[in-house]
């Protein structure tokens, strides 16, 4: 019956490839069986290659393809391999390459659809041929195509003012780019800024990174915009256009000289959250830090005196350039860029999550960045490593590892960077202190560049670590020795019993986490973001910085946990890879787009007010439409919406996918009546 | 074909974890454990266990069945249900002590006469020779067996404030669906003797 | 145990139509996870949920498909901006065409699912299988033409218009 | 007047017998009405389930199976025995979730007559009903005798938040709830941190030693907190911290007087009920010492003063702010501070 659907044998000579993806695809689906069906069964279609590779994205898989169509006179190619997403460009390029147009090529999914989510092997091998014969029949319906190509503006916008976004920023700027440095803070530095020391090597953190800052403030290629946020991008890769919103500072940028003197006057103190983790103070009128780039402060205003009664105004009345504006208001600013990366960062793991480690309730649970301020020369304390009560040095400080990490309740992953870090919190405190040091840890995980070595001096210096999980912290004491302490209790699982030990201080290593924002930054960027919120990789390996949408990148610690050096080196490598765009001058463009067969377009007009993009235009003397393949986008409404037909979308056309549906199902009709078939 | 083991047989006879996992309800999730010693840092008796939670499931793992089903630990859980709630991998632990303390049954692996394996079973004959528990019962029984009475004299004095405070029965309670309790309860073991 | 009211060796044929931008990558995204559903759902990729002709599910029906799934990216996210909403109010009218024709309409159904909802998408495929299986093999006649079918079917752009 | 089905346990009929009188107390003022499920069996407490995990399922099979008979309009059955509570809603957890489990609890069911439809009942514990159903401002409503400059521990146990099934409870490490319904009553709340820890459960009977430790750590914490006493909602956790402390105290050779009253006699007395129908002095460890100074001659209620933060205020470093919803340390009664 099949037959009678196609009664003449395909004019076109077509080559069919089934990859084995390794064991990807091979080790669920018998793709032997696939090729050897396709070649048997489509032959009508005009198969007249069919064959199976171990990696079909291999250079040596591609020549295959390139050979054929040399060879053998294929007139067009279907592979059956990984999704288009990933690999549609190699195997077009393949085509290409062996001579015939690109959009002759097709690539069908058999292992994000078949492989990867099915485990019955016999019946993923039917489904696979049935993907197949769908890509079969629709390539017959392909056109030649030529791609479009559109130019792309040569300046950047970076979100996020963290080490990744300085180094990226850095790293184009000096090579003649211009860029937009978008930070929601009031100012750059990010995570990194707060820290105290950086492992292995024990670096002061800010006397590493604030020379960057500086240099990121200074240089005439970065329009610095802190205190600012995206709220909008339209466009597509080379042309987008980026709505940013400047919040108000309240403080004339272009009197102000960063003296200070605002803060100083300030009546109202307030908890700094945010740059001291909540353990030390700032004023309404405040600069997170003394090398806050750039120096401007910025006014609270939900802490405001004069916002929240009207009255005060020291800071106006004690500025010596007159630079405080309480009128200010936000304002919006609309850039052209090429490109856009994100690095936008992460947030830490929220421990009161964990009532059982009693952070909130039990004053002398700390978590890890009030312990990076605690420790900081520039911080509450000066430095200097005390309890809560802001004056008892700790005689004895416990460690907890995988703090919201690792746990099934909170975040599967493993953040990468809580063992070093608590290393380093424990090398502090016995230098400090002298006090002892337990570390709680389930596994120790000092892969990098003489980090196992930290580990080993941390041995040598004397810490205390216990294989085991802490259970929970508690201050009911119940052995001699606990009246007044924080007993840690855990299973020492190196001697299989559960041991109290008590403390005076116990430090949360808290998981990192994506940014709470993360949906609405992912949606209003495009780009998508993993189970757990971290923005995703177009190839996880191999394009580690770039991601599905054509000119958004990502790196650093949005993309996933990562420490210092592992963020810049992402920041340089996504400015590499956007350097390349810039440097190309053009982009190729998919050339899916609409046209009007004038001929049959009735002029009935319903397409008009379909297209979003307004690209369809009316011809009131011909009572006709015509699209604008400049402004259309390739969507294909319109087409569908065609009472006359007269609309074809290329690429995607009617032919094309009904062929497909007659493909997919090909094979039921096949098993529904095999004599009949005449195999 | 030679007298190796062929490969069916192979396949259908269960390793010990798998036992495990198969005779605990719904997904007990024992593969995924990665001996973090929440459990055993949680457990208010793992001190007195011969072994730690998260030791029996190394051991369970390394298909020690005699050794997991003659130990302590499953006994001593007092199903507080900590372990279970703050497993990082969510491993239903306390249900899984449930299943070695029955398969220890099963099996016979329970020593006889200690106060552990006594007192379920003490308990589930009143349960099912009577429908309810009983307190005086049990506990008499339990104290005559077990407690040395002149290492703890309280207990006595115990028994006789519960009495003469009301609150304990001389005499069992029978529910009046007794029979149908027990046809129920035989063919409950029977449907799982079937099905093992 | 009461018997299940259908035949349960009944495997439906289920034909997915998936937007570039935001379903066909949830699916993709469900590999990547290693998701898992029944092998009974085919896919098919289109640039936009907008897309999709009645045409298409038609065509799906004619050729033997049991059940047809149209997914999109959620209603606000769409790519080319609004045109989900377009396909939203076309599966509406299609659908009651649909019962006109004695087809069930719970054997099209449309779902949105985001670039990132690879375990929504599973979920949603696994259910319309289950759902398509409970509702028994459509018995449309095997390769029905196209051209027998009444002209109106097609005409839902002009209802649309109507509705509007 | 709203109607719940009513599922004693066994623990209700004796040894808790003050726990059932309190509760029949206090439920006309709390507008609610009970329906008694006729002739249920023992819940198996932690025993019949480690030998039999079938039978253990039918065991409290049968129970459903008796309060689906009775539902009659109503699906909400109130259990207030923490055992009784965990092993009925986690039998209703499994026999909805596992089909084939549920096939073969109603094929042993059947031996008996009866059938259960899983799905047909919520199980819920009375803390819960009281909390989320009655609520915090009828109970204040109705007291006339708040139990002002009584310190109270509230002690939760395991089974009632842990695993807690069907996610009733907000917590399963330190809840609040009880300690609401205490300052609710007028009460100075303690911050107990053992609130959720054992209270040996059947290891008096297993191991001696082992359960009087576990008692002591309880009894200790409570007794440095200065509690006048700690109320529970559980029989088994009433009976080893009460019956067993004379025990412990003579274990350990210390001199502990933690009296153990269920929560409802407590609120009992604050509706003015007197001691006698709540069931008062059936508890080994005399509370009327404690309860006499919120006796008769109890001065006029005045709201509590705010109990200053522990920790001086201007020095130092800040504490983390804790979500409203959760008490802060500062609202609590800590260690080393009596009002």
């Amino acid at each position: 019956m099949a037959e009678q659907d196609n009664p003449q044998k395909s004019q076109e000579r077509i080559g069919v490839y089934v990859c084995h993806c390794g064991s990807n695809i091979a080790g669920t689906v018998d793709v032997e069986e696939v090729h050897r069906w396709a070649a048997e069964r489509l032959e009508q279609d005009g198969v007249v290659v069919a064959r199976d590779y171990k990696f079909m994205c291999s250079s040596l898989g591609q020549e295959l393809i390139e050979r054929d169509i040399k060879n053998e006179g294929l007139t067009r190619v279907v592979v059956a391999a990984c999704s288009p997403h990933l690999h549609e460009a190699t195997f077009r390029e393949a085509t290409k390459q062996g001579g015939l147009n690109p959009y002759l090529c097709e690539l069908v999914s058999i292992r994000e659809q078949v492989s990867w989510v099915h485990s019955d092997k016999q019946k993923a091998t039917e489904k696979a041929k049935a993907v197949v014969a769908g890509g079969v029949r629709r390539v017959i319906h392909n056109v030649p195509l030529e791609p479009m190509r559109v130019p792309i503006h040569p300046d950047v916008l970076i979100v996020g003012g963290g080490v990744t976004g300085i180094q990226a920023a850095l790293e184009l700027a000096n090579g003649g780019k211009h860029v937009y440095l978008v930070e929601r803070d009031s100012t750059i530095g990010g995570h990194m800024a707060q820290l105290d020391k950086t492992f292995p090597t024990l670096d002061c953190s800010a006397c590493i990174l604030t020379p960057r800052m500086v240099s990121a403030g200074n240089h005439r290629n970065i329009t610095l915009l802190t205190w600012s946020e995206v709220t909008d991008v339209s466009g597509y890769v080379g042309n987008f256009t980026v709505t940013i919103r400047k919040k108000a500072r309240y403080i004339n940028t272009n009197l102000c000289t960063g003296c200070g003197v605002c803060s100083e006057k300030c009546p109202k103190k307030v908890i700094d959250d945010n740059f001291e983790a909540g353990l030390g103070y700032r004023k309404a009128v405040y600069t997170s830090f003394p090398q806050a780039v750039p120096k401007y402060p910025v006014i609270d205003v939900e802490n405001c005196t004069y916002f929240l009664k009207g009255t005060c105004k020291a800071c106006e009345r004690f500025c010596p350039p007159g630079a405080i504006d309480f009128t200010q208001k936000d304002e919006f600013i609309t850039v052209p860029v090429g490109n856009i990366i994100l690095a936008t960062g992460y947030q830490t793991f929220d421990p009161r999550r964990i009532p059982q480690y009693g952070y909130g309730r039990l004053a002398n649970v700390f978590t890890s960045m009030e312990f990076e301020r605690l420790s900081n020369s520039a911080g509450p304390t000066g430095g200097k490593v005390v309890l809560r009560d802001g004056k008892t040095t700790p005689r004895a400080v416990g460690i907890i590892h995988c703090v919201g990490s690792r746990d099934r309740k909170y975040n599967n992953y493993c953040s990468a960077i809580c063992c070093m870090q608590s290393l380093k919190f424990a090398h502090i405190v016995k230098e400090r202190t002298g006090a002892d040091v337990y570390e709680f840890y389930i596994d120790m995980r000092t892969p990098g560049k003489s980090y196992d070595e930290f580990y080993q001096r941390n041995l040598e210096e004397g810490v205390l670590f216990v294989r085991g999980r802490v259970a929970e912290v508690t201050d009911a004491a119940r052995l001699p020795g606990e009246e007044g302490k924080l007993i840690i209790q855990a299973e020492d699982t190196l001697i299989g019993k559960q041991r109290r030990i008590p403390v005076d201080m116990v430090i949360l290593s808290t998981a990192l986490e994506p940014r709470s924002d993360y949906e609405e930054v992912g949606k209003l960027f495009g780009i998508s973001c993993s189970t757990d919120g971290w923005f995703i990789e177009r190839h996880v390996k191999l394009d580690p910085v770039a991601t599905m949408t054509e000119g958004v990148f990502i790196a650093g610690c949005a993309v996933g946990p990562k420490d210092v050096p592992a963020s810049v080196s992402q920041g340089s490598a996504v400015a590499a890879r956007v350097f390349q765009y810039i440097q190309q001058g053009e982009i190729a463009l998919e050339p899916y787009r609409a046209t009007i067969d004038q001929e049959k377009c009735s002029g009935c007009r319903i397409c008009n007010d379909m297209c979003p993009f307004r690209a369809i235009l009316f011809h009131e003397d011909l009572m006709v439409s015509e699209v604008n393949p400049a402004l259309c986008q390739g969507c294909g409404t319109c087409v569908a919406a065609c009472p006359a037909g007269a609309i074809a979308g290329s690429g995607f056309s009617d032919e094309q996918i009904l062929a497909q549906i007659e493909g997919l199902m090909l094979i039921d009709q096949e098993q529904a009546q095999p004599v009949e078939a005449g195999l | 074909m030679n007298d190796a083991l062929q490969p069916e047989e192979v396949q259908t006879k269960l390793n010990f974890l798998e036992e495990v996992m198969q005779a605990t309800p719904g997904d007990s999730r024992l593969e995924m454990c990665i001996q973090c010693g929440t459990c055993g840092g949680s457990c208010p008796s793992s001190p007195d266990m011969d072994h730690t939670p998260r030791t029996i499931f190394a051991m369970i793992r390394a298909d020690m069945r005699e050794a997991v089903l003659r130990s302590n630990t499953a006994w001593f859980c007092i199903s507080c249900y900590y372990c279970t709630v703050r497993c990082p991998q969510e491993v239903h632990i306390t249900d899984l002590m449930y299943t070695l303390k029955s398969m220890a049954v099963r099996q016979g692996f329970t020593q006889p006469n200690t106060p552990w394996s006594d007192w379920s079973l003490t308990f589930n004959e009143y349960v099912y020779n009577y429908g309810r528990a009983f307190e005086f019962g049990l506990a008499t029984r339990q104290g005559l067996r077990h407690t040395s009475l002149l290492k703890y004299p309280g207990l006595a004095q115990l028994g006789m404030g519960m009495l003469t405070k009301g609150r304990m029965n001389l005499t069992p309670r029978r529910i009046e669906g007794l029979e149908g309790l027990q046809k129920i309860l035989n063919r409950a073991d029977e449907i799982e003797g079937e099905s093992q | 145990m009461e018997p299940t009211k259908t035949n349960s060796s009944f495997e439906p044929v289920i034909i997915g139509f998936t937007c570039n931008w935001c379903s066909y990558r949830a699916a993709d995204m469900a590999g990547m996870a290693r998701m898992k559903y029944p092998t009974n759902i085919r896919l098919i990729r289109v640039m936009c949920s907008g897309r999709m002709d009645p045409l298409f599910v038609l065509k799906a029906f004619a050729s033997g498909a049991d059940g047809v799934l149209i997914t999109g990216c959620h209603p606000g996210d769409c790519h080319y901006i609004e045109q989900n909403y377009k396909a939203l109010r076309r599966f509406l009218l299609m659908q009651r065409t649909l019962e006109q024709m004695g087809i069930e309409p719970g054997r099209l159904k449309l779902v949105w699912a985001s670039a990132s909802e690879g375990a929504k998408f599973t979920d949603e495929v696994i259910k319309i299988i289950d759902e398509v299986r409970l509702l028994g093999p459509l018995n449309w006649p095997a390769g029905q033409e196209m051209e027998m079918l009444p002209e109106s079917i097609f005409d839902t752009e002009a209802a649309m218009e109507e509705e509007a | 007047m709203k109607k719940y089905l009513f599922f004693p346990g066994c623990s209700l009929e004796r040894n808790a017998r003050s726990y059932y009188d309190s509760i029949m107390a206090i439920r006309d003022d709390l507008d609610i009405e009970f329906e008694e499920i006729q002739d249920y069996n023992c819940c198996g407490a932690t025993e019949y389930t480690s030998i039999h995990r079938l039978g253990s399922f039918a065991l409290l099979g049968r129970n459903l199976a008796l309060a689906e008979k009775q539902s009659n309009g109503t699906h909400t059955m109130t259990v207030p025995c923490s055992a009784c509570y965990l092993n009925l809603s986690k039998t209703e957890h499994y026999l909805r979730t596992d089909a084939h489990l549920a096939g073969q609890v109603n094929q042993a069911l059947e031996a008996g007559g009866l059938h259960y439809n899983p799905g047909m009942l919520d199980i819920r514990h009375i803390l819960d009903i009281i909390f989320n159903d009655v609520g915090i401002d009828v109970i204040k409503s109705k007291v006339v005798h708040p139990l002002t400059g009584l310190r109270v521990a509230s002690y939760y146990g395991c089974m009632i938040i842990r695993p807690d099934y069907e996610n009733r409870f907000p917590d399963p490490e330190y809840p609040d709830l009880l300690e609401k319904l205490m300052s609710a009553l007028g009460a100075e709340v303690i911050d107990y941190p053992l609130r959720a820890h054992c209270c040996s459960g059947h290891m008096p009977s297993i191991s001696a030693p082992v359960a009087y430790e576990l008692i002591r750590r309880l009894i200790h914490t409570a007794d440095e907190y200065k509690a006048d006493v700690l109320v529970t909602l559980c029989p088994m956790c009433q009976l080893n911290l009460d019956a067993y402390q004379p025990d412990m105290n003579r274990h350990f050779n210390t001199n502990y007087h933690v009296p153990i009253l269920y929560f409802t006699q407590l609120m009992g007395l604050a509706f003015g009920k007197t001691a006698k129908e709540l069931g008062i002095g059936k508890e080994f460890i005399d509370a009327r010492p404690a309860l006499s100074r919120i006796g008769i001659e109890v001065p006029p209620a005045e709201p509590a003063p705010e109990v200053r933060h522990p920790r001086k205020k201007e020095e130092g470093l800040p504490m983390p702010k804790m979500p409203a919803k959760n008490m802060s340390a500062s609202s609590q009664g800590g260690k080393d501070e009596v009002k």
